[in-house]
C-alpha cells in the first residue's frame, strides 16, 4: 500500500534513480532529519509549502526499501519511521476529540519548521564559508612588530638614605676593625723565638715543660696555648736539625736536647 | 596658588594633537597582526589620548586603500582589501578543511548563540561529536559562553573575536541574513509539540525560548 | 583581422591605473613577511604594472604618517615611523630602592667629589664593584670628572645635575656636613629615631658651611 503511493509520487526515471541512490547511500546521511530534508527536495516546492504527509510516505517507503535490501538501518531511522507512521495516521484520520496531545497538524508543522530551520542553517553555513576569509582573501600584517614588554626598573633613594649611607661609612672609623683577642694566645712564632734563645743551653735531656714561658703556667687556658706553641716550635726546630726530641712512653714526659750534644 | 599647580598638571598631561594620535593608532594597528582594543591603544598611547576619535579619522583615511581599517568586535585591525586577495597567493595560509558537520555546527553557534549542545543537536537532528566541538574550540572560533539558567545549567557556545576576524565581520549581528532568519522565526527555539523521537527530544521544561534573540537584541 | 587580435591582446594586458597599482603595492607590502623587491612586486601584479612608479606615489602618501615605506637594500617594506617606536613597547615600571653599596658609593662621591675609585674604596673600606658605578652612571646621577693629576691619572667621579634635581639640592655643597649628620643623630651607631629632622632643617644651621667646605677642600 505504502509502496503504491510511493510509486504514484514518482514520475520521472531520474527521480526513481535518485531514490535508489538514496537507499544505497544511506550511510551518507546525517540522521533521519538529514534524510527527510533530502527527500523533501524531491517535492520541488518551497519548504514552507511542503506536504508533510507526502514526506512521511516518502520516508516510510525509503525505510521499506532499505529493509527489503537488507540494509542495516540505525535505530533512530526506525524510531523516526515509527513516529512518521503515527503522524501519518493522525493526519489521515479525522481528529479524535477524546485523544490527548498535539494534533497531527501541529506535529506536521513542527517537522516542517525543523526542516526549514536545518535548511536555513545549511544555507547560512554556505554563505559564511563563501565570505572573504582572513588568510585567503584578505590578510593581516605579515611583518608583525612584536610589542616589547619592557620592564624598566627605576632605582630611587632619598636624601635621608644618602645621608644615612654616608654616616654609616664615617661612623665605621670610630671603631677599630675586629681582631681576635690574643691575650691568652702564645703563638708558635713567639715560642720559636723563645726556644731559639734557650736551645744553646740544652746540652742535657730537659723536659719540655721547663721551656714554658714564665707567667703562662697558672691560667689553664694560657698554659694550654703555651704548651701547644712550645711543642710545635720544638718540632719545627727538630725539623731544622737543631734539636732532638724523645718520649719514653705514651703520655710520658717529652724531653729535648740540643742536637750533637 | 593651588590653581597654578592644577594648570601645570593639566598642561603636563596635555594629549598630542589628534593628527599625531592618528599616526600613533596607525603605527600600533599596523604593527599588530591581532586586533587591538581601544583600551589597549590608549594604554600604549600618551596620557589623555582619544583613540576612538583618532580611529574615526584613520578609518576614513584608509577608505578605499589597499589596506583597510576594520572593526572586529571591540577591537580594531588593519587588513588588506578583499579585492586584492588575488595578489596574495604567497601569503595564503591553508586552513584546515572543516567537515560539513563542523561548518554547520559553527553556523548554528554563530546564528543561535549562546547555544547549548542539546540545541545544536536538535537543529541538526543528530548528536554533535566531541571532535567537532573540539576542533572549533581549538581553532578559537568558538568558546564557552555563560551557562543557561535551565535545569542542569548546561554550558553554551558562542563565537569568538577570531571568528569575526576570520570572516571579516565587525559583529555577530552582521552575520549575513540574520535579520531575515529572525523575522522568519527560524532562530526561535520552538519546543516540539508533545514528544519527538530521537535527538530532537529536548528537555520539556526548558523555558529559554528567548536564548539567541536576547543576545542579538542589545 | 590579425590587427584586431593584436588590439584585443593589448587591451587584455592593459595595466590597471596607477592608483590601483599603488593599492596593490600597498597591500603586498603590508601582508608580506619579508621586504619585497620591485621585481617580485611586478611578478605578483597584473601584467604591465610599473611597481617602481607605484612605489613613488605610495612612498609620498605615507610620508609623515605613522607608517613609512622604506627601502631596505633592494627591497621595500613598510615600517612604523621611527619616532613612534616607543608605542611598540609595553612598559611596566618598577621602582626599587637603591642598594646599600650604591647609596654609599653615591654618598661618597657626593661628599668627596671629584673622587677616584680608589678613594671611594678607601673610604668605604671595601672594593667598589663595576656594576655599582655603572648603575649610578646609567641613572645619570654621577658622571666622569676630570682626571686626577696623580700617577696613573685616574678618572674621577662627580655628581650630576640630575642627582641634584632628584635630591632637591641646589649644589652638592648643600649636603649636610658631618656635624649636622651627628646632630641629626645620623652618626650615632644606633637606628635613627623615627622623627628624623629633615635635611632642610639642618641646612638652616649656620655651622653647616664649615663642615661642608672642609669636606670639599682638595
Amino acid at each position: 500500500m505504502a509502496d503504491d503511493i510511493f510509486e504514484e509520487d514518482r514520475v520521472s526515471v531520474a527521480e526513481r534513480m535518485a531514490a535508489e541512490a538514496l537507499i544505497v547511500d544511506v550511510d551518507g546521511f546525517e540522521g533521519p532529519l538529514d534524510l527527510l530534508l533530502t527527500l523533501s527536495r524531491t517535492q520541488k516546492v518551497d519548504l514552507r509549502k511542503i506536504s508533510v504527509l507526502q514526506l512521511a510516505h516518502q520516508y516510510l517507503a525509503f525505510v521499506e526499501k532499505a529493509k527489503a535490501l537488507r540494509l542495516e538501518l540505525a535505530a533512530d531511522y526506525l524510531v523516526m519511521a515509527a513516529w512518521l507512521a503515527f503522524l501519518k495516521s493522525r493526519l489521515l484520520l479525522p481528529p479524535d476529540p477524546t485523544e490527548e496531545g498535539p494534533s497531527g497538524e501541529e506535529l506536521a508543522a513542527h517537522l516542517a519548521f525543523q526542516l526549514e530551520r536545518l535548511q536555513a542553517m545549511r544555507d547560512c553555513a554556505a554563505r559564511l564559508m563563501a565570505r572573504d576569509q582572513l588568510g585567503r582573501d584578505f590578510f593581516a600584517r605579515g611583518q608583525v612588530e612584536t610589542v616589547e614588554r619592557v620592564k624598566s626598573v627605576t632605582y630611587t633613594a632619598t636624601l635621608l638614605d644618602l645621608m644615612q649611607g654616608y654616616a654609616r661609612i664615617r661612623t665605621r672609623d670610630d671603631f677599630r676593625p675586629f681582631i681576635l683577642d690574643r691575650e691568652s694566645v702564645f703563638t708558635m712564632e713567639q715560642a720559636l723565638e723563645r726556644m731559639r734563645g734557650l736551645i744553646g743551653y740544652a746540652g742535657e735531656w730537659t723536659e719540655i715543660v721547663t721551656y714554658l714561658p714564665e707567667g703562662w703556667d697558672n691560667d689553664p687556658v694560657r698554659r694550654r696555648s703555651a704548651t701547644a706553641a712550645t711543642f710545635a716550635a720544638s718540632l719545627e726546630l727538630v725539623k731544622e736539625g737543631h734539636l732532638d726530641i724523645r718520649q719514653g712512653e705514651s703520655f710520658g714526659p717529652i724531653q729535648l736536647r740540643k742536637r750533637g750534644a | 596658588m593651588s590653581q597654578d599647580v592644577e594648570q601645570k598638571e593639566e598642561s603636563l598631561f596635555e594629549a598630542p594633537p589628534i593628527a599625531e594620535q592618528e599616526r600613533m593608532v596607525e603605527a600600533i594597528l599596523f604593527a599588530s597582526a591581532e586586533p587591538v582594543t581601544v583600551r589597549e591603544l590608549e594604554a600604549r598611547m600618551p596620557h589623555g589620548c582619544d583613540a576612538a576619535e583618532a580611529l574615526v579619522y584613520l578609518r576614513k583615511r584608509y577608505d578605499g586603500r589597499g589596506v583597510n581599517v576594520t572593526k572586529i568586535g571591540d577591537s580594531w585591525a588593519m587588513r588588506t582589501a578583499a579585492d586584492l586577495g588575488f595578489l596574495m597567493q604567497k601569503e595564503t595560509v591553508e586552513t584546515r578543511k572543516l567537515s560539513r558537520a563542523a561548518i554547520e555546527t559553527l553556523a548554528i553557534i554563530a546564528y543561535h548563540q549562546p547555544v547549548t549542545r542539546a540545541e545544536i543537536e536538535e537543529i541538526r537532528g543528530v548528536s554533535v561529536s566531541r571532535g567537532t566541538v573540539d576542533q572549533l574550540l581549538e581553532m578559537e572560533w568558538i568558546r564557552f559562553g555563560r551557562r543557561k539558567m535551565t535545569p542542569g545549567r548546561p554550558v553554551t557556545f558562542v563565537v569568538t573575536q577570531n571568528f569575526l576576524d576570520h570572516f571579516g565581520l565587525e559583529n555577530a549581528r552582521d552575520l549575513p541574513g540574520l535579520k531575515e532568519l529572525r523575522s522568519a522565526g527560524l532562530l526561535e527555539n520552538r519546543p516540539p509539540p508533545g514528544s519527538m523521537p530521537g535527538p530532537c527530544e529536548v528537555d520539556e521544561d526548558e523555558e529559554t525560548n528567548e536564548g539567541q534573540s536576547e543576545l542579538f537584541e542589545d
